[in-house]
């Protein structure tokens, strides 16, 4: 057993931290949020400065966790940018690797995934967005919701449906994804406005309208596209669990912060205990929630996945950062609302949802414990 | 419930769907705008203060039926009307009550003086007959009149001379002016010398109106989980069908509907400070909790403001935090329970 | 609350204080004993059944006051009180009725029969005039009658011919059988061709009287950690003014007051199925809260059974678990709440 | 990083499965349970068979935790024989691990440790039981309360007053402990009846009325009892944590059987969800339980505790054993009244009482946590 990082994840916390000290300004993350705008140049940047290294999954981790322990919306807007790329990685042929994952990895490209439509949310068998196969290029046509990098993506992996299902209760076939140009003809995207929260980040709508995408796009191989979308959910999870580890992160250094300079204290030269007991509450899970995600990240790091602590991470790791955030809230007073910790509860909320609704984790686990005591 | 209170409710119904349900966001995010607020002092719901059974402070029940009715759907509306109430509760002057009444003007009182050390909601000197220095949250500084705690423990009124400064972030209530202040005014009056026991008493009787809000906005977003859940599918059923979200949502149904009854119960005869505690606690715990669940059951587009729910979200926490301090009412509560000093440890 | 229930309240109070308050572990944990059993009938408390508004049925609410009021020094003679009570509301021969209502004989229903799944409960079929095989879950198999479903769909009421079995364990209510009984009985009478509807129907009538123990035994467990925290000292302090202590046990007593005033509002008038079961939902989830907490504010020494602690941590779980199934009793709520099916997948 | 154990532990997992397989039928369970009786046969066949090997933490942790899983008042009667040991390692001399200690290794004497007093409770510094010195021996008088093993101890580590507190504030100084005789004249033992749960495991009170101790009894330096009584609390935490673990743990087993064998099926086929999600919120409980546990034991056993992940670990495994034991409860229905379960619902709640109440774990980690920003 052994639980102390390694001597690169901890360079690149480091690292992180620094770079989020630099460029997180307060001014920054504030007016990002306010004006709901992607801070170009701040990923610029960091693409530059190398802040992910692609070459080590642990230094990506850290490197979420502790960029967004400093502000949630700038950190997810800089360690966003190759999102869905371990598709390419695993199901992709070496054109495609060279083509379009390489820049990604390399910062000179930016990677978006849609899965997610309209009607769907979490019931991704039940896509609409068809493909049909026409000479030599498919014709896409439908709709994405929620996608981040939407607007600011050069292309997008997108799930649509190449073949019907052969049953009812067989959707997930008869799926496949594709890899498809921002600037095809047909393509369009609407920035979506309102956010609760992680205002920084870019999220749109697509609309596929008579697409034309090459065969050679598909990605793997036809009708297997919904295992490829599981398979990367179950990757990409462990890096939204970083997320909630490092919003929930967060939200304790601010409540520990709030405590040394205004906390009250008790007739015993104490902090007021339920003040402290707060604190500790959220440490724990905090430490907890580290656990489970290092736990499932060094069984994914090792390709050997175990899906059940990854979806354990993922919903307790969400649900951290909210109960955190709204904890946090609760005892700084007016000093939590004037303060980014109101950002930071707003962030939050958002990860009870995306990667897998809390519901959708916890029926995963289970299903994946009987069926595994089953085997 | 008594007919005139059910009255009160069809009127702000009728009010709602006329002025507020189409506006709701807009209402949130922008400022009022002076003929909103003047149609809102219209209906009446500026002047509810000097009604009271004794003739004398708010008429608390009238006003919360008025306040909960109108956080169902814009909480922020509720809570400028609150904020007008409180305020003229405390004023003597006809001249500026009526002014609060019709609208023209507004008043906030800086509770930030209680929910905060002393140390850290600035300081207010008197100084050659002038009031100097700077108060730091005031909420409402968009207002005309502020009453606030000077250093030498007196409450004034302060009726000119002030000027916002940096504006606060808002998680909620966006459409209210959330910002410090600076004074240096000869215009003011003191309304008390024991300012602290004067604004402790104001700020006590805020318990019920502040829990008739977080039941409104419970009722307004829960409303919207449950029509939400009935039309959306997803895996072929409703949402309603699936336990996890039946389950969450009734369950937490059941508890407004207990505190509904608590609440009206108030209403209805002569509530003690422990009673009124005890909603004001459990209503703002059930308002960030329901909202927390509807907007879960919306999935990705409780997140979007069109979807009008991520407002509910903000606001039960800003409601909380800006009328209420945990580790204070819980002593004070605990004090009640015990029936002597307790939980101060 | 209304006179009558004021008086009853009353009248539970001294039968505590004389026959319960210094016995209740022995009456929690062995058998209560025929002497006590009559004297609890000679209260009137196992004939409150057919004294409803409507001359049939039982009067749930005089039921429900003296239920909540046993209950809170002894949750086990409470219990007792709802058996013979549910028991005998639904038997109209005179003889039974008489011999329940005076304590000379007990009676007990299998609502078991609709906790499980229908396999799990064993089976009684009809053979050559008479009622044969058994059925797993009796709670008050000790008793001289027994209300149950047959395979064929019928309630019977089977008035000899059975013995138990097995021995169940007992995590509360240790002075009431537990078992499984074998029936081999001539000695029957079917009590309606829909039996399953007509069990349906008394379990929902449970609802508002468990609530009512719920309630008590809430009431009767913080009362006591209440008292200890007054008392008792650690670190050079009571108990009380530690705040995770005093702010714990200060939020349930608030959940529990509104609870009884939803409780007393029911009491008062036509409660509806919703209704009852938002109560029982509550009650039952704030019993299991709040005996925890009571006992953690009495360490040690609220592990020991000399305390009267523990037995209400036992009891609690016990009627969560025998008079309530979570599944079946959300799935009806969450139907309530949609106004439609709901919570089924 | 590596959440493995060595496979040493993993031999000891199932050395103590096989031992509670073949000795902890539910019948003797049952009785020990209802008879609040100690399974002294059961105790000497662990002994003889070496269940717990005191040569390897690693492999006592996690044979407490399966023991426990099995049934909780045996496998902590099992595995509780040597407790206090550590006093005796950390900071006897070598005649006392002679004397004492060894035996207690090799399972032929049993040990006691004596702290909290009937007035006592969680203020370990406000004991009052004394030792006046008198020549060579010193003379005990006072009472302890709740001592495990009390009546079946050969001897007991007692914490005592030696000299007056300088201060008030400073009780914590001036108690030493003392190993003390069971046979001591003066000593006696009155056994506690009608516990809520682990009813197989022994507990009394301990009267000490003029016992003389000999002057080489005390265990180390006079004066710093306090001190060496919390740093066993730090070692001995995390095993509780383990009993926490293996409660919970052995509910999750219980849930699961009972949701193979009966849990009702929805129209979809599958279980109910609102059971599957209670299944996997317990699932990912222990799973993030058992995590702190091994991290708290990895820091320990390498002799570099970490106080902070220690009481993290200890309140919350006892926190989930109280919360899958109820959950467990009000989903099996009459199952779970009628089972096993029953008892693992009422053994569980000792966990958030015993060494050191879950409010005393929080606000030791609030404080320790304070400190180290501080420093």
């Amino acid at each position: 057993m052994d639980f102390e990082l390694s001597d690169e994840a901890k360079e690149a916390i480091g690292k992180a931290k620094e770079f989020a000290r630099t460029h997180f300004t307060e001014e920054v993350a504030e007016r990002s949020d306010r004006e709901e705008q992607f801070p170009t140049d701040i990923v610029a940047i960091s693409k530059k400065e190398k802040i992910l290294d692609f070459s080590n999954p642990w230094k990506v981790l850290v490197t979420i966790e502790e960029l967004v322990r400093r502000d949630p919306g700038l950190g997810i807007s800089v360690t966003i940018s190759a999102f869905g790329s371990e598709i390419f990685m695993l199901f992709g042929n070496d054109e495609q690797k060279e083509k379009y994952m390489n820049p990604v990895f390399a910062g000179q490209k930016t990677l978006g995934l849609g899965v997610t439509e309209p009607g769907g949310g979490s019931d991704v068998a039940n896509i609409k967005t068809e493909a049909r196969l026409d000479g030599d290029t498919y014709i896409l046509n439908g709709g994405k919701m929620f996608i981040s990098n939407g607007q600011i993506a050069d292309y997008f992996l997108v799930l649509a449906r190449t073949s019907p299902p052969p049953s009812s209760e067989k959707k997930h076939r008869g799926l496949s994804v594709f890899v498809v140009d921002a600037k095809s003809p047909g393509f369009a995207v609407n920035k979506l406005h309102g956010k609760l929260g992680v205002r920084a980040t870019n999220t749109a709508e697509l609309i596929f309208n008579n697409v034309r995408v090459p065969k050679e796009n598909i990605v793997g191989e036809e009708g297997k596209g919904f295992y490829y979308i599981m398979t990367f959910f179950n990757i990409s999870r462990i890096y939204v669990a970083a997320q909630g580890l490092g919003i929930a992160h967060g939200a304790l250094d601010r409540l520990v912060e709030y405590s040394k300079k205004y906390g009250e204290m008790s007739e015993t030269g104490e902090l007021n205990e339920n003040l402290q007991l707060a604190i500790a509450e959220i440490a724990t899970r905090v430490e907890a929630a580290r656990n489970l995600t290092y736990k499932a990240a060094s069984y994914l790091f090792k390709f050997t996945p175990n899906p059940i602590i990854t979806s354990m991470s993922k919903y307790y790791a969400a649900d951290t950062a909210v109960f955190s955030t709204r904890r946090a809230m609760e005892l700084m007073s007016l000093h939590g609302l004037t303060t980014d910790l109101e950002r930071f509860f707003r962030d939050a909320k958002i990860l009870d949802i995306w990667e897998g609704t809390t519901e959708v984790e916890k029926l995963i686990i289970t299903r994946m414990m009987l069926k595994e005591e089953g085997a | 419930m008594e007919e005139e209170y059910e009255i009160l409710e069809s009127t702000v119904k009728d009010f709602n769907s006329k002025y507020v349900d189409n506006n709701s966001l807009k209402l949130e995010n922008e400022a009022m705008g002076k003929e909103f607020v003047k149609i809102l002092a219209d209906q009446g719901f500026f002047s509810m203060a000097g009604q009271g059974e004794d003739g004398k402070g708010t008429d608390v029940k009238a006003l919360s039926v008025v306040l909960e009715n109108l956080a169902k759907s814009a909480p922020a509306v509720a809570v400028k009307t609150l904020m007008m109430n409180s305020f003229s509760a405390a004023v003597k002057e006809k001249e500026i009550i009526d002014s609060i009444s019709n609208g023209s003007k507004s008043g906030t009182v800086t509770f930030s003086d209680l929910l905060v050390g002393k140390d850290q909601n600035g300081s207010l000197r008197m100084e050659g007959g002038k009031v100097k220095g700077g108060k730091e949250f005031v909420f409402g500084s968009d207002s005309n009149f502020v009453i606030t705690l000077l250093d030498s423990g007196e409450l004034a009124l302060i009726k000119s001379g002030f000027t916002t400064g940096k504006k606060h972030k808002k998680l909620g209530f966006r459409s209210i002016g959330f910002s410090s202040i600076t004074v240096d005014s000869a215009d003011f009056l003191i309304l008390s010398k024991e300012g602290r026991k004067v604004l402790e008493r104001m700020y006590e009787e805020l318990s019920i109106p502040v829990a008739a809000i977080a039941l409104g906005m419970s009722e307004g977003v829960s409303q919207k989980a449950l029509d939400y859940a009935k039309v959306r599918t997803a895996f072929g059923h409703y949402l309603k069908d699936f336990q996890p979200l039946a389950f969450d949502i009734a369950s937490l149904v059941a508890e407004m509907d207990i505190l509904k009854r608590y609440f009206h119960d108030l209403l209805g005869g002569t509530p003690s400070d422990k009673e009124a505690l005890f909603l004001k606690h459990k209503a703002l715990v059930l308002a960030k909790d329901i909202s927390r669940t509807s907007l879960q059951i919306h999935g990705g587009y409780g997140y979007l403001e069109d979807f009008g729910i991520e407002k509910f979200y903000r606001d039960a926490m800003a409601l909380s935090v800006l009328f209420h301090n945990e580790e204070k009412d819980m002593e004070k509560l605990a004090g009640l329970v015990f029936d002597s000093r307790a939980g101060f440890v």
